[in-house]
């Protein structure tokens, strides 16, 4: 097995070239570059834009050089650390992220958290109680929450809450704490902005995972060791659990590599939406300025997290079923 | 009602599954008694409910069925009869009674674990269950039941997955978990079916041990009528979900009543038989043979080498359940330095310790586990196949014309397709005529093994073990292979079923020339149908010679207390548990030393006896000695 | 028979070895003969809850063939005096006589200081609808031109049952025209990307090595590029003279060629598992080949997940281009879809003011609910344990 | 102990300690005095934040416009007033003299003098590196440079050669080039006026690669994202970029006073909370905001209204400047050779804007407030007539297909799609940014009417980069966009927007180049109407007196709609402005735009202050 992981994280060095060169291509794609977007952002609002100055910009920072040139740059800077300039912020794109890290990966750490503390019982529940009306309505309700878009879901959301609890609109807390230290009050205002994030961002990944749990669960509830299990005298419960869910579990070890770059790249759209201070927003914004080296290098940071997560959820795979040969062909 | 006296009471159950056009009523109005401490046998065709009425009795049948009448059990610990399938379902009551009072063994024990747990933690968790130990003290419990039922390493086996160990190990591992707990009443079904004689010996002895010193009563649902012989008190006869007969040993063996009855009693093969001799199954299906497989005309003399093994190797890397960094375990050395021939035309009878490479073996043959070394060739005349190392077209003209009967029906069979589409898949994997011819074909085959007609469009969870398995041998036989590889291909089946099926195959080879590897642990089966013997020890092949040879004249002493220690049907002949009944790692140890390696496999070679009787033996002795 | 066991008790009914094994069908029965696939359909059709939701699907999928005649409206009709107007009731009975379905009249008025308008009703006008009539013009799927309606308003009257929107549009019938995008391009991309997820998800994970190395690798990268920025970047290389429409499809489709990876993942996974199982091996012996193998024995073990990712994956379908339209490369007026309608929705005017432009969402959920009974059905017809 | 109860309270302690001087020094000696004892407006108290919300970190660039402290600003009337100066002059148009208040200091309390001027003109401007170009493009007339002159402390002069009309607008424009930085502080940055070593500690630290970079950080004004950099305006920036919310504080050294020597603004803090931009009417209707004027919609002007019962708020509805709130833009430099040809044809582009129904639209979208109109001058402005307002502005149908029938763009029939003359049916595409939600609306209901007068409408939508990139290139025939931008123009202010003049110029983006570039780039106009347009607009440039201005402005007005070279479609839209309802001072009724108002900063917001008693 270490060698396995050695092996792999050998070959993830060629993977995260091949990914650079991609992500870089992907965002020279859009013509145009960031002072093109950036004139255009002041025309939009009546100012004129001093082309000379522009101009200058542009071949300080490089832009006048091919594109290999550029990415050549880029990449070394990347690898020694150096995650390049946000034209957009004008600042290190390391300074730029700042607070908004933590809070991203509050928000999707919770969501996450809340989805499978809800998601698995609930699944659990449907596939043991197939066509119940608990089964039905949990049904229902978890559908709901996948066909109404998150932003209907959101504006709705918001505006109730804001009605009823006068909660205000938008954001991860009260306007007067952006920008604060943490406090009391400022921890309170988030935890009173936090459910609605984690409502909007989670109903979808809940019902999903939950019909998901619930068929892969269905799959294994006939199976022979089940009855074995039960034969032991085990509590029915206690079966479930230790037997068919961890067979079932399958799908859902295999997708985790997924959740580590979420968490931080974070639901975008929603958090577009409630205006919420995470790296989404920035990260949208950024890719629509061309503000290429924050995008490229956001994108990147997730990329290494996906090679990272698919080697985790591999491995975890192999422990879950230790049938499972990761090298292998497909005989013996 | 329910007598004090009885253990368990069985008050007319039935039990029915609801089909697509109909329902199967696999258990009517049945009753039957099980008295404490002691053993009913509970015998009958196979498909005729006794698996059904097991899990009932337990409440753990499929939610599908539908379940009516009374099961009392008085469990002498509490002094209280309960009604078992009254209790809630689930509940605390019939919780505690499961795996602790009454015990289970099942009857496929290789799908019976879960796949990704290891076999000692699905042991152990029966303690946890029900008693209350520290986990030092249950592995040590659970270390020393594994000894028991015949491992030789038992903590070895603790962290092991199923899929690690033979069809026997799993067996015995099953009977280790329902034993566990020493429960009032096991309900055993098919407790050894995939356990070499000796092995079954040493089992049937541990498990008269506890009866005696636990007063443990035993429901024990089986085909072999010499294991009823030797263990039952009593013996009810079921036949389609009915009781036929039934009442204390002596007076079914020896006084049948019962036309069923009888006829399970005249299809026992028995050593005595004639070699040209025929079976008698109960019912005798009449199969066109010629018209059952498409087959080409043989185009090689019997007698030529069909297959020729050299040197064949094997050996397996045990996963670790306590984390990837461990150091890796000794490999097992499954198959060691294997070489035989087997004619065209001939029955190869392959027996063998439980665990000693058999499946290993043919699975090898089959391609379906790369060896480490060796090399196999077969030769239908076409010019010779490597088999081993063919690839493409050779690979895919190998493919029809070996076939395997699986040691596991369970598993082998795609639970999501239907009989039809698994019988008639080698056809259409091979563009075998038309849909309509291959139909035609399923049915017959469906015919001639014994099944309904229904059965074509049931899923193979809805069988019986003896159904799945003919199910099996029906797929393998649908292509017309050369040469069949049978792994335990009837050891779920009864009596009359079994002669049945021997009869067909028998037949298959007769007229159409059909050459088999048969591995079996039932002696009797193996001296009806083997040409020659092979026996195998701990992934060697001790001694190959034909057939009367090995049954009149063994050499080696692992032969020796194999052939000793086969149950007969009948009461004058009980098993002497004290002769045989000991682990065999035991009884090696008595060998004499011109079998023993003493740690260097190099000393031992194979010495030809004449007649085509070799013995594995040390490379310098004298024939005479062997013998002596 | 009080004491079967302890005395010799023998059965006395009558016995015989050759009848055929009880239950079942009988001999020769349709049942018998029946592939695996028809089977399986006997089984669908008593699962009710799903037959249903494949009728309502089918009917769906029926109107919108038909959708011109269905909708009391063209899509395109608009009336400037009839802006935001809210729904309209139906009634049956007008001072208490029975006048059959109808509705009241309307007063707009202006006002002038919230600049809303206000819709009154007016209970002398009963408008009584038509049906079976000839109201708006339209060309039948852009070819022939016709006046033909299910129902229409009564002439010089309005019928919003589902009220109307800024320009004046009648939500009703945008809804029924927008089911015929939202039921049927989407479905493009789930189907290629649910191809190629279970083609190379199921070859990985069946042939393991060096394959599904190279296939991983392959998910890791395009896993790495989120599509937002993907999307960004083919709405700028789109050419400009695509309609909206074919750059949509242009834009579901490439989606789809990268949205595999989830699932193949989840479908190499689960075959890695599967591979070791036995009937694997007898396949392997039988000498069927790979695509047998994965399509026969390993992807039918792994079928309610498929079935329920694809239910799940249907919202996405039908709502992709709400996320799209965020980043302005959505469906545009003048093509109307569900997801059309639910983005102009989107604002907080129209929760608080004209909560009835969110009535796409109703659509959105049978829909899906149906899929989702639907695929429940299948599910439990192919479940051999059912 | 006087002086000290008359500071605003926020500084009375750093006054009380002597951190701060008294607000008498802190004046200039001659502070600009603001009168607010008119009907509407009233002198007033001191305290309070306004909150404001804004759509983007980059949104507190708002800031210094509405702020509009200028050398030179307009007042409500677009006269020029001196504002930071104290007085200036100007000769033949050419010669600028410009006075300074003395006493004047920058927010960090140093003086304000000419020396700010001299470091941005000498060390700025002319400093190769800095501005590898040259001195930026406004001061160059005729390609030639002022002579700039420092006559003393407080005085500084900037003479051309040839008069240069344009230049006190453009000190008046919204966002102003600056003549001059705070050099005391700027010179810390400078490579003239700092060690190296001590330079590329301030480089290392700031995590850029040079010097150039770090002074332009440094000296950013139109973000005023450095909140060290000292400024004139009403309030300075004291949060430092990445952040949540911004907030402004009053600049202690503000050189406005009202009547009762009360030293400007009265509000303590301007709080900028960011967010995204669609939330912001939300959160505005829910009253979290007491000053609102971007990121409103008319569209939102109900839900706001409903607001006003449940929230201290106050909506109210300015009127915007734009020439036409929304307008197309036939390309006269397109690619394609028909569409091209037709274009150029008058009776093309003014039966197109025949064909729309702007009452229609207007009803539909602007609620029938807007004004259906030609691209032109509103009437506030001192220029409108009626007739450019109405040029070509009616909907005639009729009227629209005999042109196009003249012009070749023939149909069978009274029906269907015209062909053009190379034999291709009519259809057009137009392209737009889809910024604005009604952008959409009214495309379709032009696209409706269109149909009858035979041409077929497609809408194409592209990035805001793209959409440019394209009509430069010629590849799109007609885009959308809004339409001059300042509506409300004086004579005495560039009628630039409507001759070739810019590549900003949707309608001949070539032609515009051209001229931008001193004939370098772009394409000659070739179009004799466009010619006219451009030499009116070069003799307004040498005019120097009102009555010509005027004059010519006329004509280039009449000509422009006449020949209808922008489509406009309805002008005067409404701008919903939301204000707590005690703030103060804010007019109920205002212009609302970018040029010439810098959206509230005529108004002087440093003039808004909280009545508590309302
Ligand atoms: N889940 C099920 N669904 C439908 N039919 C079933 C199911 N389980 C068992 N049966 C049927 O019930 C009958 C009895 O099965 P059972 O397994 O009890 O047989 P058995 O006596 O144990 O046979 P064997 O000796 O072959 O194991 C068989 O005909 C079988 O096909
Ligand atoms: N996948 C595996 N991994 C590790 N060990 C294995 C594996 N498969 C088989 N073995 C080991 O190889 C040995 C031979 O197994 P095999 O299944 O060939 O025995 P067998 O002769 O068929 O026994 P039985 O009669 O009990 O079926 C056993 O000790 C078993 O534990
Ligand atoms: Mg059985
Ligand atoms: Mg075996």
């Amino acid at each position: 097995m270490i060698r396995y992981i050695l092996w792999r994280i050998a070959v993830m060095i060629p993977t995260l070239f091949m990914i650079s060169v991609l992500v870089f291509t992907i965002i020279e794609l859009p013509p145009g570059d960031y002072f093109e977007s950036y004139i255009e952002e002041m025309r939009a609002i009546g100012e004129k834009a001093d082309m000379q100055q522009i101009d200058e910009l542009r071949a300080r920072y490089g832009f006048n050089e091919s594109e290999p040139v550029r990415y050549f740059h880029w990449i070394t800077g990347f690898v020694q650390g150096d995650f390049g300039y946000s034209f957009e912020y004008r600042l290190p794109v390391s300074e730029v992220v700042g607070d908004r890290l933590w809070l991203t990966i509050l928000v999707s750490v919770v969501t996450i958290i809340m989805t499978w503390l809800i998601a698995f019982p609930i699944g659990i529940y449907s596939a043991t109680h197939q066509y119940s009306w608990g089964d039905y309505g949990l049904t229902f309700l978890g559908l709901i929450g996948i066909a109404v878009p998150n932003f209907i879901l959101a504006l709705v959301l918001m505006y109730f809450a804001n009605i009823w609890f006068g909660t205000s609109i938008g954001h991860l807390m009260d306007q007067q704490f952006l920008g604060q230290p943490m406090s009391w009050a400022k921890a309170k205002s988030i935890l009173e902005h936090l459910w609605i994030p984690v409502v909007i961002i989670g109903t979808a990944g809940t019902a999903g995972m939950v019909r998901r749990v619930r068929a892969n669960l269905l799959d294994e509830l006939n199976k022979q060791y089940v009855m074995t299990a039960r034969a032991k005298g085990l509590h029915p419960f206690k079966v479930l659990i230790k037997y068919p869910l961890r067979l079932s579990l399958n799908f859902f070890i295999s997708d985790i590599g997924s959740v580590l770059p979420t968490i931080i790249s974070g639901a975008e759209i929603t958090a577009v939406v409630l205006s919420l201070e995470t790296t989404g927003p920035m990260l949208i914004r950024a890719l629509q300025n061309q503000d290429m080296y924050l995008a490229g290098s956001f994108l990147m940071f997730l990329a290494v997290l996906t090679v990272i997560g698919v080697l985790v959820s591999d491995i975890a795979l192999a422990f879950l079923d230790p049938r499972i040969r990761l090298q292998g062909g497909r005989t013996k | 009602m329910a007598e004090c006296a009885d253990l368990l009471y069985v008050d007319k159950i039935n039990v029915s599954f609801p089909m697509p056009g109909g329902r199967i009523e696999a258990v009517k109005s049945f009753s039957m008694r099980v008295r404490p401490g002691k053993v009913t046998a509970l015998v009958g065709e196979s498909g005729s409910g006794k698996s059904v009425l097991g899990r009932s009795i337990m409440g753990i049948e499929s939610p599908v069925a539908n379940v009516s009448g009374q099961v009392f059990f008085h469990d002498p610990e509490m002094a209280k009869t309960v009604d078992l399938l009254a209790l809630p379902h689930d509940g605390r009551q019939i919780r505690h009674i499961r795996g602790s009072r009454i015990g289970m063994i099942f009857q496929e024990p290789m799908t019976s674990f879960s796949p990704v747990h290891t076999v000692g933690n699905q042991i152990e968790e029966v303690l946890t269950v029900h008693a209350v130990l520290s986990p030092k003290e249950k592995r040590a419990r659970v270390e020393e039941m594994l000894g028991l039922v015949g491992f030789d390493n038992p903590s070895r086996v603790f962290d092991m997955y199923p899929f690690e160990l033979s069809g026997g190990m799993r067996q015995r591992a099953m009977i280790a978990m329902a034993l566990i707990c020493k429960p009032a009443l096991l309900i055993a079904d098919e407790p050894t079916t995939a356990l070499d004689v000796t092995i079954q010996a040493q089992i049937l002895k541990l498990l008269m041990e506890l009866q005696e010193k636990l007063g443990m009563a035993i429901l024990l649902i089986t085909h072999d009528l010499g294991v009823v012989a030797s263990l039952a008190d009593d013996v009810v006869v079921i036949y389609r979900g009915e009781v036929m007969e039934s009442g204390p040993v002596e007076a079914i063996f020896q006084n049948p009543q019962h036309a069923y009855t009888k006829g399970l009693m005249a299809a026992v093969p028995h050593f005595e038989m004639d070699r040209g001799e025929r079976l008698k199954p109960l019912r005798e299906i009449k199969v066109d043979t010629a018209g059952l497989i498409e087959r080409c005309s043989t185009k090689q003399a019997k007698g030529d080498v069909l297959l020729s093994v050299r040197n064949v190797s094997k050996s397996f890397q045990v996963k670790r359940s306590n984390g990837f960094f461990s150091k890796a375990t000794a490999a097992t050395l499954a198959v060691n330095d294997v070489s035989f021939d087997i004619m065209r035309g001939e029955t190869l009878g392959l027996v063998g310790e439980s665990g000693c490479g058999k499946t290993t073996l043919s699975k090898i043959l089959m391609r379906g586990v790369t060896a480490n070394h060796g090399a196999v060739t077969f030769n239908d005349g076409d010019g010779s196949i490597d088999v081993l190392n063919a690839q493409g077209q050779a690979l895919q003209a190998l493919r029809t014309k070996i076939q395997m009967v699986f040691q596991d029906p369970v598993s082998s069979l795609s639970p999501r397709m239907t009989v039809r589409g698994i019988v008639g898949e080698p056809l259409e994997i091979h563009g075998r005529g038309n849909r309509a011819s291959r139909l035609d074909v399923v049915r017959r085959l469906i015919h001639s093994i014994g099944l309904p007609e229904s059965a074509m469009g049931r899923y193979p969870h809805s069988f019986s073990g003896g159904q799945r398995q003919r199910i099996g041998i029906a797929r393998a036989l649908a292509l017309g292979p050369d040469l069949v590889i049978c792994d335990e291909p009837v050891s779920a089946l009864d009596v009359s079923v079994q002669a049945q099926i021997l009869n067909l195959m028998k037949d298959l080879k007769s007229e159409l020339g059909l050459t088999y590897l048969f591995i079996s642990h039932n002696l009797a089966v193996i001296n009806y149908m083997a040409d020659r013997v092979a026996v195998m020890y701990a992934g060697r092949i001790v001694e190959i010679a034909p057939c009367e040879t090995i049954m009149r004249n063994p050499v080696h002493p692992y032969t020796k207390k194999l052939l000793a220690a086969v149950p007969m049907p009948n009461l004058d002949h009980p098993l002497d548990f004290d002769l045989i009944g000991q682990p065999s790692k035991a009884a090696k140890k008595l060998w004499a030393r011109q079998f023993h390696d003493d740690g260097t496999p190099d000393n031992l070679t194979h010495v030809d006896l004449g007649g085509g009787h070799l013995v594995l033996a040390r490379r310098n002795v004298d024939a005479r000695e062997l013998r002596a | 028979m009080s004491s079967p066991a302890a005395n010799h008790y023998v059965s006395t009914a009558p016995f015989d070895p050759y009848a055929a094994e009880q239950g079942g069908a009988a001999e020769g029965s349709s049942f018998n003969q029946a592939s695996q696939l028809k089977l399986t359909w006997w089984r669908f059709k008593r699962h009710k809850p799903a037959l249903y939701a494949g009728v309502l699907l089918l009917l769906a999928y029926l109107m919108i063939v038909i959708v011109e005649f269905l909708a009391p409206y063209n899509v395109h009709t608009r009336d400037v005096d009839r802006i935001y107007a809210p729904p309209q009731s139906l009634h049956l009975f007008h001072d208490g006589s029975f006048v059959g379905p109808f509705v009241y009249g309307r007063i707009m008025t202006l006002d002038m200081d919230t600049l809303r308008r206000v819709y009154t009703d007016d209970k002398n006008k009963v408008e009584k609808l038509r049906f079976f009539c000839s109201g708006d013009r339209y060309r039948f799927w852009g070819l022939v031109d016709a006046n033909f309606h299910l129902v229409c308003p009564a002439e010089g009257g309005s019928l919003f049952v589902l009220g109307t929107d800024r320009l004046g549009r009648d939500v009703l019938s945008r809804i029924l025209y927008g089911a015929r995008i939202s039921l049927t391009i989407g479905l493009l991309g789930v189907m290629t990307s649910f191809v190629l997820g279970i083609v190379i998800g199921g070859l990985a994970g069946y042939w393991g090595g060096w394959f599904d190395m190279i296939v991983q690798r392959i998910i890791e990268v395009l896993h790495s590029i989120p599509s937002i920025p993907l999307w960004l970047a083919m709405a700028a290389i789109m050419p400009a003279d695509w309609s909206p429409l074919v750059v949509y499809l242009g834009i579901t489709f490439i989606l789809g060629l990268l949205d595999w990876t989830g699932l193949a993942r989840a479908v190499r996974s689960k075959l890695l598992a599967l591979r070791e199982e036995d009937y694997v091996l007898a396949a392997q012996m039988m000498g069927a080949g790979s695509s047998r193998i994965i399509g026969r024995h390993l992807i039918p073990g792994f079928m309610s997940h498929l079935i329920a990712s694809a239910t799940l994956t249907i919202p996405g379908m039908i709502l992709g281009e709400t996320t799209l339209s965020f980043l302005g490369l959505g469906l545009r007026p003048p093509i109307t879809s569900w997801g059309v309608l639910l983005t102009e929705a989107r604002s907080v005017n129209v929760i608080a003011l004209y909560p009835w432009l969110l009535f796409p969402v109703v659509p959105v959920i049978v829909i899906i609910l149906a899929f989702n009974f639907l695929g429940d059905g299948l599910r439990d017809a192919a479940d051999p344990y059912k | 102990a006087q002086d000290v109860a008359r500071e605003p309270l926020s500084l009375k302690e750093a006054v009380a300690a002597g951190k701060l001087p008294p607000m008498a020094e802190r004046l200039p000696k001659v502070p600009r005095v603001i009168p607010l004892n008119t009907p509407n407006l009233a002198p007033g108290r001191y305290g309070g934040d306004v909150r404001m919300l804004i759509g983007g970190q980059r949104d507190i660039r708002y800031m210094p416009i509405i702020s509009y402290s200028r050398l030179i600003g307009y007042d409500l009337h677009f006269n020029f007033q001196p504002d930071l100066l104290e007085r200036f002059e100007v000769v033949e148009e050419r010669i600028f003299t410009f006075h300074l208040r003395e006493g004047h200091r920058w927010s960090d309390g140093s003086p304000f003098t000419t020396e700010d001027f001299r470091y941005t003109w000498e060390d700025m401007f002319h400093d190769k590196e800095l501005y590898i170009g040259g001195i930026p493009t406004v001061f160059r007339v005729n390609d030639k440079e002022p002579v700039f002159e420092v006559l003393d402390a407080l005085t500084v002069r900037y003479t051309w050669e040839d008069p240069n009309p344009d230049f006190l607008a453009e000190l008046a424009s919204p966002v102003a080039t600056r003549l001059m930085m705070p050099a005391s502080y700027l010179k810390t940055y400078h490579r003239k006026y700092q060690k190296p070593d001590k330079l590329a500690k301030l480089i290392e630290k700031k995590g850029v690669q040079d010097w150039v970079a770090l002074h332009q950080k440094m000296s950013r004004t139109v973000r005023p994202e450095n909140p060290d950099l000292p400024t004139l305006d009403a309030w300075m920036n004291t949060t430092k970029p990445p952040a949540g919310q911004f907030i402004f504080a009053r600049n202690p050294y503000y050189h406005r006073v009202d009547e009762n020597g009360l030293q400007l603004p009265y509000l303590d803090r301007m709080v900028l909370g960011v967010g995204s931009g669609d939330l912001v009417a939300a959160k505005t209707g829910t009253g979290e905001s007491d000053l609102q004027f971007t990121n409103l919609d008319f569209t939102d002007y109900t839900f706001l209204k409903n607001a006003e019962k449940r929230f201290p708020i106050k909506v109210n509805l300015w009127k915007r400047t734009q020439g036409s709130r929304i307008a197309l833009m036939p390309n006269l430099n397109c690619k394609d050779p028909v569409w091209n040809a037709l274009l150029r044809d008058v009776r093309v582009r003014r039966a197109m804007s025949l064909g729309i129904n702007r009452e229609e639209i207007n009803k539909a979208v602007f609620f029938g407030l807007a004004q259906p109109s030609a691209n032109t001058v509103l009437p506030e402005s001192p220029l409108f007539k009626p007739e450019y307002r109405d040029a070509y502005a009616i909907y005639d149908v009729d009227q629209a297909n005999a042109l196009l029938q003249e012009a070749g763009m023939v149909r069978e029939g009274a029906h269907g799609i015209r062909t053009l003359p190379d034999g291709r049916p009519a259809t057009l595409i137009i392209e737009t940014t889809g910024d604005s939600g009604f952008d959409s609306d009214v495309l379709e209901l032009i696209t409706d009417e269109w149909y009858k007068i035979g041409i077929r409408v497609f809408v194409h939508v592209a990035h805001r980069e793209l959409f440019r990139r394209r009509i430069t290139g010629g590849e799109t025939v007609m885009s959308v966009w809004m339409g001059l931008d300042n509506g409300v123009p004086t004579a005495d202010m560039s009628p630039r927007e409507l001759a070739p003049t810019s590549d900003e110029q949707l309608q001949w983006p070539l032609w515009g180049l051209h001229t931008l570039s001193g004939g370098g780039d772009g394409r000659r106009a070739d179009l004799k109407e466009a010619k006219a347009l451009l030499d009116l607009f070069y003799e307004w440039r040498r005019s120097d007196t009102l009555e010509e201005r005027t004059a010519i402005w006329h004509q280039m007005l009449s000509l422009y709609t006449s020949q209808v070279f922008t489509i406009g479609i309805v002008n005067g839209g409404l701008q919903p402005i939301v204000r707590a309802k005690k703030l103060r001072n804010l007019p109920d009724k205002g212009l609302y735009g970018f040029d010439p108002t810098a959206y509230l900063g005529i108004y002087m917001p440093d003039t808004f202050w909280y009545d508590e008693d309302a």
